[in-house]
C-alpha cells in the first residue's frame, strides 16, 4: 500500500497512525517477522524497517544494543532485503527501511533503492542524511519510487524548514528533541509548535517520533496536530528482558501496540472535538 | 606528481558544503544540523578577529608552552643517514600536540556561551588536553572512553580524573574510540545548547576537519620559521603519524602548497595487514561514511564498519579525516604504516639515540624512518613531527621491553 | 631586612673556597680534591665562552624546551587574592626543572673528555635528566638510587632504564637519597678519571653549588624578563620549593639583589615536625657537614646525621644547600614548611582551578601559599616557580584521593 | 706511646708498621674491645680506632655495614672515647682516632681533640677534611697535642703534595687509589712513584692504605718504600660472617694479623736488600 493511501485511509477511519520501529534480525530473523506480525495485529500501520548498521549514532543504547546483537547473529543488508520480501507475502501496510547511509553508499544508493522498491518497501529513513547531503539519495528516490524520508526538530530553523518540507515526500519524522524544547515545555506543546511551523509550508503528514512508549503521549502528540506517532526502543525494551526466549514478550509486544494505537485514536478524536468537528467516539 | 599548485591551496579547502575533493561533508542527524551550523558561523566569527587570535595565542604560549623546539636530532639522524630534525609537540602542556586544539575549540566554546565540554579519548592524549583546557578556561567536562581504552590508558583516565572531569565508559560495540564517538554524537544531540562537543582530531562532520585544522596550523607555521631560520631552506620532506590525522595536517599546512615538500603520512599497521588486526585504513579501508564524514574507512563487503587494531591507541580509529584522504587521493602525500613490533623497535631506537622516549603513536612515523631510509637521502633534511611523548606508554613499552 | 646590597651581590659567591658566608666548603677526602679542583678550573674555562654558551643555549632552547613560559594562573590567584604567575618548569623536557643543570653539566663533561656520567637521584626526576642529557651527548650513564626510592618512584625508574642508563641499587643507609649520595661520592673516587659526577642539586662540595646554580640561573633570568615584558615591574615575591634547592636558587637568581622582591623557599615537612618525621632541616637542622658541605642537616645530638621523611621525594634530603643556607641566615630569604597532607590538597586546588597537577614538590609551594594567604596581597604580583609536573607522582596522589 | 717514637722502634727492629683499622662497636664494644687485643698480639703496631659515622663517604661497603650496624646497636662518641680509656688500660702503642668531621665539627673540635687526647689517642684521621678545610683541626691539634693525620694519593698535584707535607704531622696515609694509577701498574709501582715524590718535601713516615689484604701486598708496599701498611675491610671482612658470635673468629684474625706483619718485616727487608744495607734475616 501506498504511504499516500495509508494516510488517507486512516484520516476517513478518524484514527492517528502508529509506526513502529524495529531492528531486523535481532535477536534473529525468525522472532522480527513474528514480531512485525503481531505488532499489526494489533494496531501498527507502518513498519519502520530497520537494517542493522555497525556505527547507529542517532539511535539510544536500546537500539545499538539491538544492532550489535543482530550483526553478531550474522544479519546483513542483503538478507534484511529478503526479510521485507518474506513480509510482504502477508502484508499490505507500508514499509519504510531505516539504516544509516554506508550501506546504500556502499551497495549503491540507486541500486540499494531498487533492491528495497522490488522487495515491497515504500520509503526510506537515513538519519545521518542531512538535506545538504541528500541529493544522491533524492535523486534516487524520484528514479526508483522511493520516499525519502526527512526529519526535523524544534531547532530546526525556519529556512531549513521550508527546505526539508520542499524535499520531502511521504511524510516527515519529527524528532521531539530531550533537553531541547526546554523542561517546562510539554510534548504536546512542541509538537503543536512544530505542527503549526510545519503547516506553514507544507501539507505533507507528521509523524513524531523520540521518547514516546505509552498511550498518553500518542494520544498527546496526535491531538496537537501530528498524524502519528512512531515508537521504537520501547519495543525493544520490551523483548530485551527475554532474550533467551523472545517469543514469550510477543503477548506483551501486542497489548503495547494496542495501547499505542489507543492514544492515536484517542488523539485524533481530542483534535477534531477540539476543532468541533463533530465526530463518532470508537 | 604535477599537480597544479591551486589544487592544494589550503585556504581553499574545504568548500563551503565541508568538502575537500569528495571527502568530508556533514552526514549527520537534523538535530545536529543547527548545532553545527551555529558552530561554523561562530568560527568563522570569532577565530579571525584579533581579540581571538591573542587570547589563543597567549594560552598556547603561557599555559601551552609554544613554540615548541624543532629539534635537531644528531645521533638520531645518524641512524637514518640524512638530516632530521623533531618537532617535539611532546614538549607541549600535557605531552602531545592535542592541547593545541582543544585551547582553540575550548575558547571557541567559551566566546560561544557553551557552559560544558564533551569528547571521547581513546589514548587519553586528547581527553587530558581537553581536561586541562577545560579548567584554563572554566568550563565542565565530561569524557567517553572505550571500557578498552580506560583500562589501557589507566594513567591518562587518573590524570583527567583529577582534572575533575567526568569519565564516561562506553560499552557499546568494541569499548574503543570508534563507539566512544558514536556515544558522544549522541550525547551532543540532547545538549548542544549548553555543551559543545571537542572534537579532537581532524574527523567528523564539517567544520570539525577545518576547525581542527586550523587550531593545529600552529605546528607547521613554526615548523617553517624554524627550519628557515634553521637551514635557510624548506625541509626535503615532513612526516607524521596520525589516524584522524589531526598532527599531520598541523605540521603539513604551511607546505602544502610546496610541492617541493614531500609529505608523508604514516598510519598504524597494526600485528600485521590480516583484515582483523590493523588500523591501516589507506591499505584496507575504502571511501564510506562514518561519523558525519564521506571518509576512507575500514569496513566489510555491506559497510559494515570494522574496529581498528594497533598497539597505539591514539591511532586505534578505522579512518581517516577527509583532508587526510584527499591529501593521498590527489597524490600530494604518500602513506605509509608499521606494524607494532617495529614500533617498539623504534621506541628504542629513540630512547637510545636521542634520550627521548615517544608516543607509540610517533613511534608510527619513526619505524617507518627507519624501515625506509633508502627513502631519505645523505643531503636532504627530512622533519618529523614528534607528536608526543610515551609517559603514557610506559607500561606497555616496559612490559615489552623487559617483561611485566 | 636593612641589609647592604653588596652582601647579596650572586657573582661575588660563593668565594674562592667554595663559601657563602659560613656555608659550603670542600670537605671531601683528597682522592676528590683534585678532581673537584679540575672541574671546578673546567667549568671557569668554558662556561663563559661564547661557544659553550651557544651550545648549552641551543640544548636547552631545542632539546628542552627553552624558555619555559610564565603563565598568569587566574583561576588560582583567585584562590590566593593577589596575582599569582607560574614560572612553568614543569614544561621542561622530562617535566621539570632537573634538565638545565643535566645538560650544563653534561655539556661541560663532555668538553672536559669524560665518557660517562654518574649521579644519584631520589624523586628520579634528576637520574631521568641526566640519562636524557647523557643520550642527547653521547655520554654512558649509571645512577645510584636508593632501594626505597626505587620502590616509590617506578615510573621514573622504567624511563630511565628505556633510556639505556644503569640502575644501580643502594642498600645502605635507609636506602634513600642521603645515602645514595654517599655511594655516589665512593663510586666517583674509583673512576673520576674519565666519570663526571652529575651532582643534581645545588649541594655537594665546591664547586657543584656553584656550578649547579650557574646552569639554573636561566630561569630567573627569563623570568625577568618575563613580569617586566607582563607586568612592567619586577614581582613582589618569589617562591620556591626546594631541598637542596637549585630551582629555588634558580628562579631567585636574577632577583638576590633587589631587596624588595621576598624570596621564599618552602620545605619538606612530612608528617608533621617531630623529630623523624619530617625533611624541615631549616626547622629541625643545624648546621653540620654533609657530603662535602657545610650545611643546615638533620642531624642527632652526636653529628649524626638524621634519614629525612617526606611524602615529596625530591624534597627527601636532610640537608639545605650552602647559598639557601646563607640567604636564610642573612635574613634575605624567608623559610617555611607544608605538610603531606597540605601538600596532597595543594595538589588538588592546582588541579581543579588551572588543570595543572603539579608535582609534589612543587605543590609545596602551593600549599604554602593557599595557608599564608596573609603574606600575600590583593595588588601584589607573585611568582612561583612551579619546579615540576606530577605525572611521576601519580600513583601516590591517586591513592590518596581514590584509594587504591 | 708517641708517633715518632713507634717508628723509630720499628726501624731499629727493622719492620714495616702495621696498623689495624676497625669501627669501634661493631656489633659491640666487647668484641670491639677483644678484637684490638688479639691484632695488637698478633701483629700490629698502630690501632686505626673508628668512631662510627652515619653516612662514612669514603668508606667501602664493609666498613659502612659496619658502621651502621655499631650505631644501630647503640654506639656514640662518648661510649668510643671510653673505649679508648679502656684499652688505654693495658695498651702501649699508638691510638689513632678516625672519624667524619661532622662528629668532631658538633662536639667542637678542640673539645674533642681534648677529648680523646685525654682518653690516650695520639693523632686523628677525618677522611672528609681536605687540607683546604684543615685550619681548625691543625690549630686544635696543635693546641692539644694531637698529630693530624693527611692522605695523599696518586693523584695529589705537586703543589698540593708539597703543602699536605708541610702540613702533616705524625706519618701521611698514601691512598692507593683502584682504577686510578691504571690496570698495568702494580701496588708496588705505584707506591713506590709516590714515596719517591713525597720524599722530595719532607721525611715524615710514610702509611699505605686502602686494598691491603695479604701477606704479598704488605711486602711489596713496604718493600717499595713505604714505612707501613694499613688493613681496614679485610678485618671487617672476616667476622661479618659470623656476626652471631663474632669471638669465634678472632683465631682467624689474630692468623691475618700475622700475616699482615710478616709481610712487613719481608718487605722492610726486601728493601735493605735492595739498597745494600746489612741486615740480619730475623
Ligand atoms: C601522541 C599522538 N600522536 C598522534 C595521535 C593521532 O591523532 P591525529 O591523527 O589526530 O594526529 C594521537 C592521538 O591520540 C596522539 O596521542
Ligand atoms: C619537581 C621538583 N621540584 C623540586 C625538587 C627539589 O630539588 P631542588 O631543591 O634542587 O630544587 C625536585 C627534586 O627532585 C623536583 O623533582
Amino acid at each position: 500500500m501506498e504511504i499516500k493511501e495509508k494516510f488517507r485511509e486512516l484520516s476517513e477511519e478518524k484514527e492517528g497512525a502508529y509506526m513502529a520501529h524495529i531492528y531486523y534480525g535481532d535477536p534473529n530473523e525468525e522472532f522480527s517477522l513474528s514480531q512485525i506480525e503481531i505488532l499489526v495485529k494489533h494496531g501498527a500501520d507502518f513498519i519502520e524497517f530497520g537494517i542493522p548498521f555497525s556505527d547507529p549514532t542517532a539511535d539510544g543504547a536500546i537500539f545499538q544494543a539491538a544492532c550489535e546483537r543482530a550483526l553478531r547473529n550474522g544479519i546483513t543488508p542483503p538478507k534484511c532485503i529478503q526479510g521485507i520480501k518474506k513480509l510482504r507475502e502477508n502484508l499490505d501496510i507500508p514499509i519504510i527501511v531505516t539504516t544509516y547511509y554506508n550501506i546504500p553508499y556502499i551497495a549503491g544508493v540507486k541500486a540499494f533503492l531498487s533492491e528495497i522498491k522490488e522487495a515491497g518497501a515504500q520509503g526510506i529513513i537515513v538519519p545521518d542524511v542531512s538535506l545538504e547531503e541528500a541529493n544522491p539519495l533524492l535523486d534516487a528516490g524520484r528514479e526508483v519510487g522511493i520516499h525519502v524520508i526527512f526529519q526535523v526538530t524544534p531547532l530546526t530553523t525556519e529556512d531549513r524548514l521550508r527546505r526539508i518540507a520542499a524535499a520531502a515526500s511521504g511524510f516527515l519524522y519529527v524528532v521531539n528533541v530531550e533537553g531541547v524544547t526546554g523542561a517546562r515545555e510539554t510534548l504536546a506543546d512542541s509538537t503543536l509548535k512544530l505542527v503549526n511551523r510545519v503547516r506553514k509550508h507544507s501539507d505533507i503528514p507528521i509523524m513524531a517520533g523520540f521518547g514516546i512508549s505509552k498511550k498518553e503521549h500518542a494520544a498527546a502528540v496526535v491531538s496537537a496536530g501530528a498524524d502519528g506517532v512512531i515508537t521504537g526502543s520501547a519495543l525493544g525494551e520490551i523483548y530485551q528482558k527475554n532474550l533467551e526466549n523472545p517469543e514469550e514478550t510477543l503477548p506483551k509486544i501486542a497489548r503495547f501496540a494496542r495501547q499505542i494505537k489507543q492514544g492515536c485514536i484517542k488523539g485524533y478524536i481530542r483534535r477534531l472535538n477540539a476543532q468541533n468537528i463533530s465526530y463518532e467516539e470508537v | 606528481m604535477v599537480k597544479s599548485k591551486r589544487l592544494y591551496e589550503q585556504q581553499r579547502l574545504p568548500d563551503k558544503r565541508g568538502y575537500f575533493g569528495k571527502y568530508g561533508g556533514q552526514f549527520v542527524n537534523e538535530i545536529l544540523m543547527p548545532v553545527l551550523i551555529e558552530l561554523d558561523e561562530n568560527f568563522d566569527r570569532y577565530y579571525p578577529t584579533s581579540e581571538f587570535q591573542e587570547e589563543f595565542h597567549r594560552l598556547q604560549r603561557d599555559y601551552g608552552g609554544r613554540p615548541t623546539p624543532l629539534y635537531y636530532a644528531k645521533n638520531f639522524s645518524k641512524s637514518i643517514g640524512s638530516k632530521v630534525y623533531l618537532k617535539r609537540e611532546d614538549l607541549l602542556c600535557g605531552g602531545s600536540h592535542k592541547l593545541n586544539n582543544a585551547l582553540g575549540q575550548a575558547l571557541l566554546a567559551k566566546k560561544m556561551g557553551k557552559s560544558r565540554l564533551i569528547t571521547e579519548t581513546s589514548a587519553g592524549q586528547h581527553g587530558f588536553a581537553t581536561a586541562m583546557a577545560g579548567r584554563a578556561l572554566g568550563l565542565e567536562v565530561e569524557i567517553f572512553m572505550g571500557i578498552k581504552d580506560i583500562a589501557r590508558q589507566a594513567s591518562n583516565v587518573k590524570r583527567m580524573k583529577l582534572l575533575g572531569a567526568k569519565i564516561t565508559p562506553v560499552k557499546t560495540g568494541a569499548g574503543v574510540l570508534k563507539d566512544a564517538v558514536s556515544d558522544t554524537l549522541r550525547e551532543w544531540t540532547s545538549c548542544s545548547r549548553t555543551t559543545h562537543y571537542l572534537m579532537g582530531s581532524t574527523v567528523g562532520p564539517h567544520p570539525f576537519p577545518k576547525i581542527v585544522a586550523a587550531f593545529q596550523s600552529v605546528i607547521g607555521k613554526e615548523l617553517k620559521n624554524q627550519i628557515l631560520e634553521k637551514e635557510g631552506r624548506l625541509p626535503d620532506a615532513i612526516i607524521a603519524c596520525g589516524s584522524g590525522g589531526s598532527n599531520a595536517i598541523g605540521a603539513f599546512s604551511s607546505f602544502i602548497d610546496d610541492n617541493k615538500v614531500r609529505l608523508y603520512f604514516i598510519e598504524g599497521g597494526g600485528g600485521n595487514l590480516d583484515a582483523d588486526n590493523s588500523a591501516a585504513a589507506f591499505q584496507l579501508g575504502k571511501p564510506g561514511i562514518l561519523h558525519g564524514a564521506l571518509i576512507q574507512v575500514l569496513q566489510d563487503e555491506y559497510g559494515q564498519i570494522k574496529s581498528s587494531k594497533t598497539r597505539a591507541a591514539g591511532l586505534n580509529y578505522p579512518g581517516r579525516g577527509p583532508q587526510i584522504c584527499y591529501l593521498y587521493d590527489t597524490g600530494r602525500m604518500k602513506v605509509g604504516y608499521a606494524f607494532d613490533e617495529e614500533v617498539f623497535e623504534a621506541v628504542k631506537v629513540m630512547c637510545q639515540t636521542e634520550g627521548l622516549i615517544p608516543a607509540l603513536e610517533t613511534a608510527h612515523a619513526i619505524a617507518y624512518m627507519l624501515n625506509h631510509k633508502e627513502e631519505f637521502y645523505g643531503d636532504e633534511v627530512i622533519v618529523l613531527n614528534y607528536s608526543g611523548r610515551g609517559d603514557k606508554d610506559l607500561e606497555v613499552i616496559t612490559r615489552r621491553f623487559y617483561g611485566d
